[in-house]
């Protein structure tokens, strides 16, 4: 008897417990060579705002021990493109979609969710509040309690669709219970949690940072550790909220960690890029990780690090 | 797909992989395969981009390769029956031409590593193809005695003069391409000797295709760290992904001076006052 | 001709780059079997407290991607006993030492600082200020400016001995310039940084956090970059004051990426582990990494990343 | 100390590997060496720790190990020629007995690994040396036919019965040392394996040293991972440092059902109202 492994984040149900996470698998179609991305929980498609973004400048990233960094600057095609030709393919090979959107202020955060909220084939909303607020001196909204907020009231109100809103995390904060609080109490359906980390490479023979962004985010089984305890931290203080984990996630024993801390489902970034079949992969092995201990479903299994 | 090694041996200061890849089927020149290291507990995450030397389709992959970071210095110390991960063929080749024109084949160091497959089949289709290969060094030249085999001239450049003549590819670009009347050139090498060639190509008439060298994260499309300034039909830069938009660029549609950089007028470039 | 290596601390003047990590060389008395302790810049001692400390229960320790996770609990002998054995080996032995401290409160602080400023052999101080609060509900005391500086101003004010005074900052904190700003009004010489970023690893055997603390501290070179960062953040902030860096670094070619970034001298913490030769090796691979450059000195590197 | 590896080959369940290791000169029975895994690029940092087996002073060094995790895997697939990194010996060794008193060495699985040096040292002494040796299943069991050529006796165990008596090392253990009046008792293996036998033992007047296994980060005593509740002369117990302190204990010495906790008694420990 094989092991029940859908899930849900909030009203949104999953037929399986990985998803790709935002700016790992473009908007999923580079994906398909490599599997039935239909298949998949759901593809989070890289976070897109309103207007065309060329990102920054090269190089882009550096390989670090078990991590890299990344300083792409949400290169995209902007929401207009987005619709007719991302979001069409993702609707034509009946892919779960959850849609991320960035922008650089509040009122673009709302500009996106109006627009995507009538829509078809938008079947959940991340709220990438980790990047810089260009109103509030650069400083990232998820860094605030009160930004994080408004961004999610401000979406909230237009989000006229019953598709879940989750807003995601940066570990970059001293209490990242605090900001799921704020961001909770302003009215998500849940948490993608966490984004990268702030790190910096620096180039030796060059003598200045090594990414044309000076500093990039930190991703990969080097932060999974921080990753896993954010998420215990977050389940325990709100342990009905939805956890959708990310953060260096390998393999389906690590899938099983992010589920005991308390994640309803994962998403698998950076080991993508060097193993593009692992979201298929990861949700194979974390079957086998469940059944071989005796376990019927995935659901039973949601936090269970905490009763022990 | 998993490909045992069957030999890794030195040419020169590099190293010859040849890989069982009996899921490989046709190859292209300009494709790459790339390669996981590192193996059991390994602390890196991220493959490494090598252009395909040859293959014979449902069998074998072979690679010319420099140990130079720890990825590379990993592979180096892999020896025939180990087992390693490879993705391949990857990205757009080289395009080849459809009528039996003259062309030229420029490449530097390691970059010579595809251009005996692309010389065959420019050969094939009846092309007339001159070969200037060059290095910093003698040890850095690489296929100089296979491309000899199939091309109708090869002209060997060195830094150091330790083989053929002293100095770069592009001193002597130009004359065969006057000399051979050249329609297309072909070029892989580092990205300064490129935008060299690209010049020298368009100001002597011919058409270039570079295969550039940018560094990359997952060499499939999906994480735009790859990128670089290229002009597209409608006259508009973008920033393309060198994975799967190339590596193979047009010489005249990378705005060479601007890599590494956004240039103000790309597509979706910030604007003053913020984005 | 080789490079000159030597460094400082303020006042403190360092024959050697490369110091030991506090908690990661004991009191320097076990690394004697791998090469001369008195020819390191200084050996940083585990953090000690007033009473005599069990630290946590076992298991103290999981390796994770290019790190590791501890949660030792500050186990040591207490101050009596670490004046009468430790301290007295490391002046036996011309060591230069820089006595790491910790408190259950500000007081406790102040104590051992007044206890340190009178005894002969105490070449620099380190407040290991990332240590929980236990008069405010725990939190750690360097995730919060105020309590931070209430440390420092306490230390500072009982710190009768030229010998310098360092602040231990945790990368915990959303905003880590704002914390180096508080220290050095409260009067710190420099800072030394950083600190293990709080993680956790799952036992999905046993369906509890790995390790007996729960959570632990993630050190090693997986938190490498975030160490750059955020050494070259407080050294754009405050481009005078010192910085002893660490944090992941295993090369010589790391130690200059801390260099690089506005460290004056480097703490080899988790890499002594696997190489207990660590911190003279890398000393080493400095000089010769300083050299292949052209540089003639240490001191013309220290925060040199800045300027290009 | 870079050892190269002169031949890896598999023993039942485990394999054996033998260094060339010039570096160590004598290594008595209960040190340990540390290994490092992982090789270039690695993301393994700490070693892992092996008794050793056996050792040629100045020539060779011998570990018997269990691929289990990431690290031994790692080393299970390395070959006779490559090139590892060993920290050895470190650790408290097994203390010998000055008389020619009656010894039995318990040992589980792999815990048999440093008992035939121990058997000859003993039996150099004189001793008379019983041998039980247990595991769960006969492919886990290891050193039987050398032992048999230096004990006076060996009895072997088995959970599941497949070799020898089917139970544990324990069941036969008080018989062994009423049997043969023996006065001190030597066990290596897992922890409450060596919990039981140190019951046996103090139960039927016999002084016990158990080789424990703690999870170690460092090896060299300066990180304290490593610890366990031991009692020390004073009768004070204190959460001892497994690496250097041990890994060999006194078995009425270690608080077994205290390990991985920190006894309230202990030295140090947290007070009610905080420390
Ligand atoms: C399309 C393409 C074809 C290539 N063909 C060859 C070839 O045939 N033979 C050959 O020897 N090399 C080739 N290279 C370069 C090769 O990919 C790099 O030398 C290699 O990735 C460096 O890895 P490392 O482990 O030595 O260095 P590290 O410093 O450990 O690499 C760290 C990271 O940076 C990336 N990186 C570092 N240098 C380069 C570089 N020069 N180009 C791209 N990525 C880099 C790595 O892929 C890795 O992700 C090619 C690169 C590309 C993009
Ligand atoms: C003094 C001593 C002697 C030992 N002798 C032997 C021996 O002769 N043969 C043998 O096969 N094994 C022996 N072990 C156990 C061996 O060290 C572990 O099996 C090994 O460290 C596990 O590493 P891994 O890479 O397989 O597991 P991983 O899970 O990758 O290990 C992760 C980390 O945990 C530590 N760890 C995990 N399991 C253990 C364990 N059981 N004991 C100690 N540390 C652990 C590792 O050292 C490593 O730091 C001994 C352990 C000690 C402390
Ligand atoms: C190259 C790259 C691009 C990313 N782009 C985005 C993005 O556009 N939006 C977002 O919310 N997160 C982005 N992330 C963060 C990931 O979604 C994820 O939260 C993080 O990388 C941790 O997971 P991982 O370690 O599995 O990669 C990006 C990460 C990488 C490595
Ligand atoms: C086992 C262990 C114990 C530590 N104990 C202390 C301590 O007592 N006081 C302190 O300030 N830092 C302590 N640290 C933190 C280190 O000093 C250092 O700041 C951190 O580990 C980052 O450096 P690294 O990655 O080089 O280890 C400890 C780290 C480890 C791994
Ligand atoms: S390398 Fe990822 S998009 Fe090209
Ligand atoms: S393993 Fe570090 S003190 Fe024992």
């Amino acid at each position: 008897m094989s092991v029940d492994l859908t899930t849900s984040l909030g009203s949104l149900q999953l037929a399986a417990p990985t998803l790709t996470a935002s700016g790992c698998a473009a908007a999923g179609k580079e994906l398909a060579q490599f599997g039935d991305v239909s298949t998949l929980g759901a593809v989070v498609t890289k976070s897109i705002m309103m207007a065309p973004r060329s990102g920054r400048a090269t190089p882009r990233m550096a390989e670090t021990p078990s991590g890299m960094l990344n300083s792409i600057g949400l290169q995209g095609p902007g929401i207009e493109s987005f619709l007719e030709n991302d979001l069409a393919w993702l609707r034509a090979n009946n892919v779960t979609t959850i849609v991320s959107i960035a922008g650089n202020n509040v009122d673009e955060f709302g500009e996106l969710a109006r627009i995507l909220a009538k829509v078809e084939g938008v079947d959940g909303l991340e709220v990438n509040i980790s990047c810089p607020n260009v109103e509030s001196r650069g400083q990232v909204f998820a860094c605030n309690p009160v930004s994080a907020a408004q961004v999610i009231e401000t979406v909230r109100s237009v989000w006229h669709s019953d598709a879940p809103v989750l807003a995601k995390l940066s570990p970059d904060v001293t209490d990242i219970v605090e900001i799921a609080h704020s961001v909770v109490d302003a009215g998500v359906d849940g948490v993608s949690m966490i984004n990268t980390l702030l790190g910096m490479v620096i180039d030796v023979d060059q003598m200045k940072p090594m990414l044309g962004g000076r500093t990039g985010g930190l991703s990969g089984p080097a932060i999974r550790p921080v990753a896993v305890r954010a998420i215990y931290q977050v389940h325990a203080a709100l342990p009905h909220l939805p956890i959708l984990g990310m953060g260096g996630i390998r393999t389906g024993h690590d899938a099983l960690e992010f589920i005991a801390a308390g994640a309803s489902a994962v998403s698998i970034g950076t080991v993508v890029f060097g193993d593009p079949g692992a979201p298929w992969r990861i949700a194979n092995e974390l079957g086998q990780e469940l059944q071989s201990r005796g376990y019927n479903s995935l659901s039973e299994v949601v936090g269970l690090a905490h009763h022990n | 797909m998993q490909c045992t090694i069957r030999s890794i041996s030195p040419v020169g200061n590099y190293l010859h992989l040849i890989l069982d890849a009996p899921e490989v089927d046709e190859v292209a020149p300009g494709h790459f395969a790339a390669v996981a290291v590192g193996g059991i507990g390994g602390g890196m995450l991220l493959r490494r981009a090598f252009s395909i030397h040859k293959s014979t389709p449902g069998q074998t992959l072979e690679i010319i390769f420099a140990a130079h970071g720890q990825g590379t210095q990993w592979l180096a110390t892999q020896s025939a029956g180990d087992v390693i991960d490879v993705i391949a063929p990857l990205g757009k080749p080289f395009v080849l031409p459809r009528q039996p024109i003259s062309c030229v084949i420029v490449a530097g160091g390691y970059g010579a590593a595809p251009m005996e497959l692309l010389a065959r089949e420019l050969r094939g289709r009846g092309c007339r193809v001159d070969v200037v290969l060059g290095a910093a060094t003698q040890e850095k030249l690489f296929g100089v005695l296979d491309l000899k085999g199939v091309a109708d001239s090869v002209i060997v450049t060195t830094d150091d003069g330790t083989s053929g003549v002293r100095g770069r590819v592009t001193d002597v670009l130009a004359d065969v391409i006057n000399k051979n009347k050249s329609q297309a050139v072909y070029a892989c090498g580092p990205m300064p000797m490129l935008q060299a060639v690209a010049k020298v190509s368009q100001d002597n008439g011919a058409f270039s295709q570079c295969a550039v060298e940018e560094s990359m994260a997952c060499g499939i499309g999906v994480c735009m760290t790859c990128v670089l300034p290229v002009i597209g039909d409608d006259g508009v830069t973008r920033m393309s992904r060198s994975c799967v938009d190339g590596p193979v660029f047009r010489g005249d549609r990378v705005r060479w001076d601007d890599v590494h950089t956004v240039p103000s007028d790309a597509f979706g470039a910030p604007r003053p006052g913020g984005h």
